[in-house]
C-alpha cells in the first residue's frame, strides 16, 4: 500500500485496539514504527511531552519492557490478569498529508480495564498519527487524551 | 463501639517493640484518632512557597483531611488558613490554584476576608449590629492556623498548640533538605512538571513503611525493573544507555548493594536510606550542570553537595522526598483503607532543563498510576490491606535487626537493611497520637 | 461511640441562641436520632390526595427514611401503611402508583391485606392454628400509621403517639395552603406535570435553611439569574419578554427589596418569606384565569387571594410550598450527607392550562438537576458540607438580625433579612428532637 | 448545500457534540436555527413537553444564557470546569423529506461529564431534526432521551 | 454504639421461638459478631478435595470473612491456611486456583512457607538473629486452622477451638452428603463446570431460609416457571418435553405436593426438604446410568441410592446440597447487606456426561445472575432487606406450623410446609453465637 | 434477499439492539432462526457450551419463556421495569460464506441496563452468525462475551 486509503486508516484504528483487547501484545507493538510513541497527557490540552508530565510517554523499548512485564511469571500484579475493552465511536480522518506521508485519525472511545470484580471506565480521544512504511501502515504517534486526565487514578495497567 | 478514644493504654498496646497491631492500619476509629493527634501535633508538609509567588496567590490542599489554603498574605508571607466560611461552614474555593487580590469573598453571602484570614466585611453589616457577633465563633473569619513555618520555601504547619516547636521537631534531619535545595546553583526551587495523582486502596502508613523497605525492590519489582533490564541487554551493542534504563535498573540492586547503602535514624520518626551511596548514584552527568555548581559554590563544596546521594529521606508522619532525583511524594490519608498519593516535581532554578526533564522521567516511570514500579508496589499495599484482616494472626512484624538497645528517638547509622526506621516511626506515631490525648 | 443517643443534654448542647454545632449536619448518629425523633414527632407531608384518587389507588414514599405507602381505602379515606409485609418483611410494591384492588398481596408468600392494612388472607391459614398468631407482631398485618391528617387535599402523618396534634402543630401557619389552594377557582388542586427527582450529597437542612435565605440569591445566583438579565438586555427592542426571564429576573433584587420582603414566623418551626411582597409579585396576568376567579370569589377575594406573594413558605421539617407559583419541595434525608429534593407541581383545578405550564417552566428553570439556579445552589450546599468538616470551628452561625427577646415559638413578621427562621426552625428541632429522648 | 448527503447528515450530528467536548460553545449554539430547541425529556417516550415536566426544553434564549453562564467569572459550581466526553454510535437516518426540508437522525450515545475526581456516564439516545438553512444544516430540535430519564440525578452542568 | 458486643442477654433477645429480630439481618455489629462466633464456632463448608488434586495445589476461598487457602500438602492431606503473610500481612496469593509447587513465597519480601504453612526461610535470614523472632506472631508463618475434616471430598474447618467436633456438629445429617457421593457408580465426585457467582443486596440468611420455604415458589416463581409451562403447552404434540421445561415445572407443584414432601430437622441447624418425594423426582432417566449404578452397586442398593430425593439439604450455617441434581450452594456473608452465593457443580465420576450436563442446564436456569428464577427470588431477597427497616414491626415471623414442644435440637419429620426448619437454623444461630461470648 | 450487502449485515445488528431497546421482544426473537441460540459464555474464550457452565445458552423456547415472562403480570422483579441501552461500535464482517449460508459479524458494545434508580454497565463483543432464511437475514447464533464474564454480577434482567 502507498497511498491508504480512508478506510484503510480506520480499520488500522479498530484493529489496533482490537489487538489490545485480546491481549495480542506482539503484535500490537510491530504495529509501531521503530522511532513511534505512545502518548497519554496528564495535562488537559498538554503540548509539551518533556517538561510537563504525563502519564505516559513511552518509546518502542518502554512498551516492550510492558509487554515482557505483562507475561511475566514474577508480574503479581497481573496474578490474576486484567482484562480491557475498546469501545469506538468510527475514527475520523483528520489529515491525509500524503506528501508528507502523515495521516492522522481522531477517534472518541471508551476504554474499560477490569480485574477480579472490579471494572474501572474510562472516556478518551485518541489521535493516531499514521505512516506509510515498508508498504503497511505504522503509528508515529498514538495519543490519547483521557476526559479527566488529571483526576486521581488507580492502577491503569494495560493499554488505552 | 470506641476501643481507643480516650483509651491512652489501647492505644499504646498497639505498637511492641518488633510488632505493631492490624487496627493501626484498618481501624477507622484509629484513623480519626491518627487525623486529630499525629496529623495535629505534628508539622505536616503542606506546600511550596514557589506554588504561591504573589500576593493573593493560594494553593489548595490538605493537612490530614482538613481542607486548608495556603495563601500569599500582603505582607509577602505565607500563611495557612482552614478553607472554610465562618458564617455557614462553605468551602472558600475548591480550585487548586489561584489568585485571591486582596481578599477572598465566600460565593454563598459575599462574607469576605483578607489573606491573613481575619474578616473584612459582611454585607449588610447593620444586621449584626448588637447581636454579639463579636464573642462569636464567626467573627474569627477563617481560621488561621497559627504554627506555620516556611524552610527555605518548603512550608510546614502544626495544627494544634501541643507538640514541638520547629526546630525541635525536625532537627538535623533538615539536611535532607538542605542537600535537595543546594543542588540549585542560586539555591532555589520551583514546583514544576506538574503533579501525579495515584489512589491507593490502603493504608497511608503502609507507604510510609515502604519508603525504607530495602528487601522489596529485588523481589516486587522483578516484573518490572527485572524485565527492563533484560529488554536492555537485546539492545544493539554500543547503545547508548536510555534514561528510563538508568532509573529502573538499579533497582534490581543485590541485598548486599541495599545492606552497605546504609539507613539513618532520627528523633521523632525521621530517617533515611542511602547513607554511603543509593540507586541515584551512577545517573550520568548532566552536561553542563556540574560546571554551574562549581561556579556557585566552588568545586569542594559542590562536590560535596552532588556527592550526597541519599535515597529516600522520610519526614513523619507523611512526606519523603528524594534529593538527587528533585521530587517529593506526599502520602494524603483519606480513610483508613485509602490513601492518596501525590507525586511532585521541581526545577533546580539555575540548572539545566534536563534534570527537570530526568525528573519527570522518573516521577512518570515510579509514580504513576501508569507506572508498572508503582503497579508492583501497589499490589503489595492492596494484598496487605486484606490480609490484615486474617483474625489468626493479627500482627505486622517490624523485627528485622531490631536491638533492644536501639530506644526511641535516637540518632544512628546502621545496615541498610533494617527495619529500624519502621520502628522509628511507630515510636514517634505512638508518641504524637498519646501526646495529646 | 454513641456520643447523644439517650443523653438529652448533648443534643441540646448542639443548637445555641445564634450558633448551631457541625454534628447537627455531618454526625450519622445525629442524623439517626433525628429519623427517630424529629421525623417521628412531628407531621410530615406524606403526599396529595389527588395522587390517590380511586380506591385500591397507592402512592408509595417515605417518611424520613420509612418506606409507606399511601392508599385510598374502600371507605374513601386515605390511609398510610408501613411498606413492609409483617411475614418476613418484603416491601409489598416497589413501584411509585397503582391500583391494588381491594387488597394488597405480598409477592413472596401470598399473604394479602385491607387497604387499612389488616391481615385479610394466609394461604394453608390451619398452619397457624394453635400457633399463638394472634399475639405476634404479624397478626398486626401492615401496620398503620395511626396519626394521619388530610388537610384540603395534602396529607400529612405523624409516626410516634408523642407530639402535637396537627391543628396545634401548624395553628395559623396554614394560611399558606390555604391562599394556594384558593388560587383555583373551584378549591381544588391536583398533582400534575411530574416530579422532578435532584440529588443532593449535603444534608437536608442545608436546603430547609436555604428557603428562607434573603441573603445569597444576588451573590450566589449572579451566575445565572445575572446573566439572564444580561443576555435578554440584548433583546430586539419591544420583544414580549419570556416566561424564563420574568422567572430568573427577580433573583437578582437588591437587598433592600428583600429587607421589605419581609419573613414571618410562627411557632414550631414553621415561617415564610414574602409577607408584603416576592419574587412573584410580577409575573404577568395569564389570560381569563381573574375572571375565572372573581366568578368563583366576587372580585374582592380573588383579589384577596391574588394579592397574596408569599414567596417560600417553610413547613418544619422538610417541606416548602409556593402558593404563587403552585409547586412545593420536599427535602427527603437518605443519610447525613445525602438528600433527595422532589419538586412537585399542581394543577389549579378549573384555572387555565397556562398556569400550570409557567409553573413545570420554573420548576425545570429552578429545581432540575439540569437548571442553573440549581447547580448555583448545590454547589455551595456540598461546599458546605465539605467545609464543616474542619475541626477549627465547628459552628454554624445565624445570628443575623438577632434579639435576644425573640424567644421560641413567636409568632411575628420582621426584616425580610432576617435568620430568626432558621434560628426558629433550630429552636424546633431541638424541641422535637428531644421531646422523647 | 441544498440536498444533504447521508454523510452530510452524520459529519453534522458528529460535529456538533464534538463541539461541546471541545467547549466551543458558541460555534455550537451557531447550530440551532433560530427557532431551534434542546429537549431533554423527564418521562420515558414523552410526547408533551408543555403540560409535562422535562429536564431542559430551552429555546436559543436559555441556551444562550447556559453559555454565557459557562464562561462566567461568578459562576462559582464551574471553579473548576466541568468537561465532558460524547461516545457516539454512527447516527442513523430515520428520515429524509426534502420536500419539507426535514432531516431526522437517530444515534445511541454516552455522554460523560466530570469535575474534580467525580466522573458521571449517562446512557441516551439523541434524535436531531435538522434543516438547510442559508444553505447549511441547522437544528430544529436536538431531543435526548436518557436511558433512565426518570432518576435521580446530580448535577448535569454541560451539555448531552 | 455496641449494643451487642459482650451483651448475651441482648443476643438472645434477639431469637424468640417464633420471631426474630431485624437486627439479625441489617446490624452490622450483629454480622461482625456472626463472623466471629457463629463461623468460628461452627464447622464451615471450604471445598472440595478433587479441587486441589496434586501436591502443592491450591484454592482460594473464605470462610465467614476470612481469607483462606486450601492446600493440598506435601503429605497428600489436605490443609487450610490464611491466605496472609506474618511479615507484613501481605495476602500470598489472589489467585483463585493453582500449584505452588513445595511451598508459597510471599511476594513482597520472598519469606517462604511450607505447604502446611510453616515458615520454611526468609532471605537474609541473619537479619533476625538475637532478635527474638522466634517469639513473634511471624515465627508461626501462615497460620494454619486446626480443625479442618475432608468428609469424603468434602472439606470444612472450624475456625475456632470452642464448638462441637465433627461428627457431633453433623451427626446423622451426613446422610445427605452420603446420597450425593453415592449417586456415582465409585463413589467419587468431581467439582466440574465452573461456578456461577451471582451478588445480592441482602443478608446471607435470608438466602439459607429460603432453601426450605416451600411456600414461596407457586406465588413467586409463577412468573418464572408458571410462564414455562404455559409456553410449553403450545409445543406440537408429541414433542419431547426439554430438561428445561422438566426442571422448571415443578416449581409450580402444589401446596399438597409440597405438605406431603415432609421437612426434617436435625440438631445444630441441619434440615432439608423432600424426605419423601421432590421436585427432583420426576426427571426422566438418563440412558446407561442405571446400568452402571447397578453394576457398582446391585440392584436393590442402586435403588435405594436413586430412590432417594432430598430436595434442599441445609448445613448450617451457610451451605445447601442438592444430591439428585448434583450441585451445591454456597451462601457467602460479606457484609449485612451483601451476600455472594456461589453454585458449584459436580461431575459423578464413572457416570454419563449427560448427568453433568443436566446439572449445568439446572445451574444455568435456577442459580445464573441471568436466571429468570434467580431474579424471582433476588427480588424478594431484597425487598425484605429493605422492608425490615421499618421501625413500626421490628420483627419476622417464623411460626408456621410452629409447636411448643418442638424444643431444641430435635430430629423430627414433618409437614413439608413447616418453618421448624427457619426455627432450628435460629435456634442454633443463638446457641453458636453466644457460646463463645 | 439472497445475498446480503455488508451494510445489510450492520444495519441488522444495530436494528436487533435497537430492538431490545425498545422492548419490542415479539419482533426481535423472531429475528432467531427456529433453530437460533442466544450463548452468553461464563467463561473468558469459552469454546463448550454443554459441559462448561454459562450465563446463558437459550433456544426459541427459553428465549419465548422470557419474553413472555417480562409481560407478566405477576413478574414482580419487573415492578417497576428494567430499561436498557445498547452502544455499539461499528459491527464488522468477519466472515461471508455464501455457500454456506453463514455470514458472521464482530461487534464490540456497551450494555447499560437500568432499574429505579440503580444502573449498571456492561462492556463485551457479540459476534452474531446470520444466515438467509425465506429470503431474509436470521440469527443462528448470537454470542455475548462480557469483558468481565466471570466476575460476580447482581441481576441482568433484559437482553445483551
Ligand atoms: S456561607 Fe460564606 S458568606 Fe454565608
Ligand atoms: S413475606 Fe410476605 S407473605 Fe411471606
Ligand atoms: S510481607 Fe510477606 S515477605 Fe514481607
Ligand atoms: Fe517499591
Ligand atoms: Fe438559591
Ligand atoms: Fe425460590
Amino acid at each position: 500500500m502507498t497511498r491508504p486509503t480512508d478506510q484503510d486508516l480506520i480499520d488500522f484504528v479498530i484493529r489496533e485496539t482490537r489487538l489490545i483487547d485480546q491481549h495480542r501484545f506482539e503484535e500490537w507493538l510491530d504495529l509501531f514504527a521503530d522511532d513511534g510513541i505512545y502518548w497519554m497527557p496528564l495535562e488537559w490540552g498538554q503540548t509539551d511531552p518533556r517538561l510537563t508530565a504525563s502519564l505516559m510517554y513511552e518509546d518502542k523499548l518502554l512498551l516492550k519492557i510492558r509487554v515482557e512485564r505483562l507475561k511475566g511469571n514474577r508480574t503479581f500484579s497481573q496474578k490474576p490478569k486484567s482484562r480491557c475493552h475498546h469501545l469506538l465511536q468510527t475514527p475520523q480522518i483528520e489529515k491525509r498529508d500524503e506528501s508528507a506521508n502523515q495521516y492522522v485519525t481522531w477517534t472518541p472511545m471508551h476504554y474499560v480495564e477490569t480485574r477480579l470484580d472490579r471494572q474501572d471506565i474510562f472516556a478518551a480521544w485518541a489521535t493516531h498519527t499514521l505512516a506509510v512504511i515498508d508498504g503497511g501502515l505504522k503509528i508515529k504517534l498514538k495519543r490519547v487524551d483521557v476526559v479527566n486526565c488529571d483526576a486521581a487514578f488507580g492502577n491503569i495497567q494495560l493499554f488505552m | 463501639m470506641a476501643r481507643y478514644r480516650g483509651d491512652v493504654e489501647a492505644v499504646k498496646a498497639l505498637v511492641r517493640e518488633t510488632e505493631v497491631h492490624r487496627d493501626v492500619y484498618i481501624d477507622e476509629e484509629v484513623f480519626a484518632l491518627e487525623m486529630e493527634h499525629v496529623f495535629g501535633n505534628t508539622w505536616v508538609y503542606v506546600g511550596h512557597d514557589s506554588q504561591v509567588a504573589d500576593p493573593g496567590d493560594y494553593f489548595g490542599t490538605t493537612i490530614g483531611t482538613q481542607p486548608v489554603l495556603m495563601v500569599r498574605h500582603s505582607d509577602g508571607t505565607v500563611k495557612v488558613l482552614h478553607n472554610r466560611c465562618p458564617h455557614k461552614g462553605t468551602r472558600i474555593t475548591t480550585e487548586t490554584y489561584g489568585n485571591t487580590g486582596k481578599f477572598f469573598r465566600c460565593p454563598y453571602h459575599a462574607w469576605s476576608f483578607k489573606t491573613d484570614g481575619s474578616l473584612l466585611a459582611i454585607p449588610l453589616r447593620e444586621g449584626y449590629d448588637n447581636t454579639g457577633l463579636e464573642q462569636s465563633h464567626a467573627a474569627r473569619g477563617m481560621s488561621a492556623v497559627r504554627h506555620v513555618h516556611n524552610y527555605r520555601g518548603f512550608v510546614f504547619a502544626k495544627l494544634n498548640d501541643t507538640g514541638p516547636g520547629f526546630d525541635e521537631f525536625f532537627g538535623e534531619s533538615l539536611s535532607s533538605f538542605d542537600n535537595l535545595i543546594d543542588r540549585s546553583p542560586v539555591g532555589k526551587l520551583e514546583v514544576a512538571g506538574g503533579v501525579l495523582r495515584y489512589m491507593h486502596d490502603c493504608n497511608w502508613k503502609m507507604l510510609v513503611e515502604n519508603q525504607t523497605d530495602t528487601c522489596h525492590p529485588m523481589i516486587a519489582h522483578a516484573s518490572s525493573a527485572g524485565t527492563a533490564i533484560d529488554v536492555w541487554k537485546n539492545a544493539p551493542p554500543g547503545a547508548k544507555k536510555p534514561m528510563a534504563v538508568e532509573i529502573f535498573a538499579p533497582f534490581m540492586s543485590s541485598y548486599e548493594f541495599f545492606e552497605k547503602m546504609g539507613i539513618k535514624v532520627w528523633p521523632n520518626g525521621h530517617g533515611y536510606t542511602g547513607v554511603h551511596h543509593s540507586i541515584h548514584s551512577d545517573y550520568s552527568a548532566i552536561p553542563g550542570y556540574f560546571e554551574k555548581m562549581v561556579e556557585a559554590y566552588g568545586e569542594e563544596r559542590a562536590k560535596a553537595i552532588l556527592g550526597e546521594n541519599r535515597h529516600n529521606t522520610v519526614y513523619f508522619p507523611n512526606l519523603m522526598i528524594k534529593g538527587p532525583i528533585q521530587l517529593i511524594r506526599v502520602f494524603k490519608p483519606l480513610a483508613a483503607d485509602k490513601t492518596l498519593v501525590e507525586s511532585w516535581t521541581f526545577r533546580l532554578v539555575g540548572a539545566p532543563d534536563v534534570l527537570l526533564e530526568r525528573t519527570l522521567v522518573y516521577n512518570r516511570l515510579i509514580n504513576a498510576p501508569t507506572s508498572v514500579v508503582g503497579h508492583d508496589d501497589l499490589e503489595m499495599y492492596e494484598r496487605a490491606h486484606e490480609g490484615l484482616h486474617v483474625d489468626a494472626n493479627q500482627w505486622v512484624n517490624i523485627q528485622r535487626l531490631y536491638d533492644p538497645s536501639e530506644g526511641p528517638d535516637a540518632t544512628a547509622v546502621t545496615n541498610g537493611t533494617t527495619e529500624w526506621q519502621m520502628r522509628n516511626q511507630f515510636r514517634a506515631w505512638s508518641k504524637f497520637m498519646t501526646m495529646s490525648m
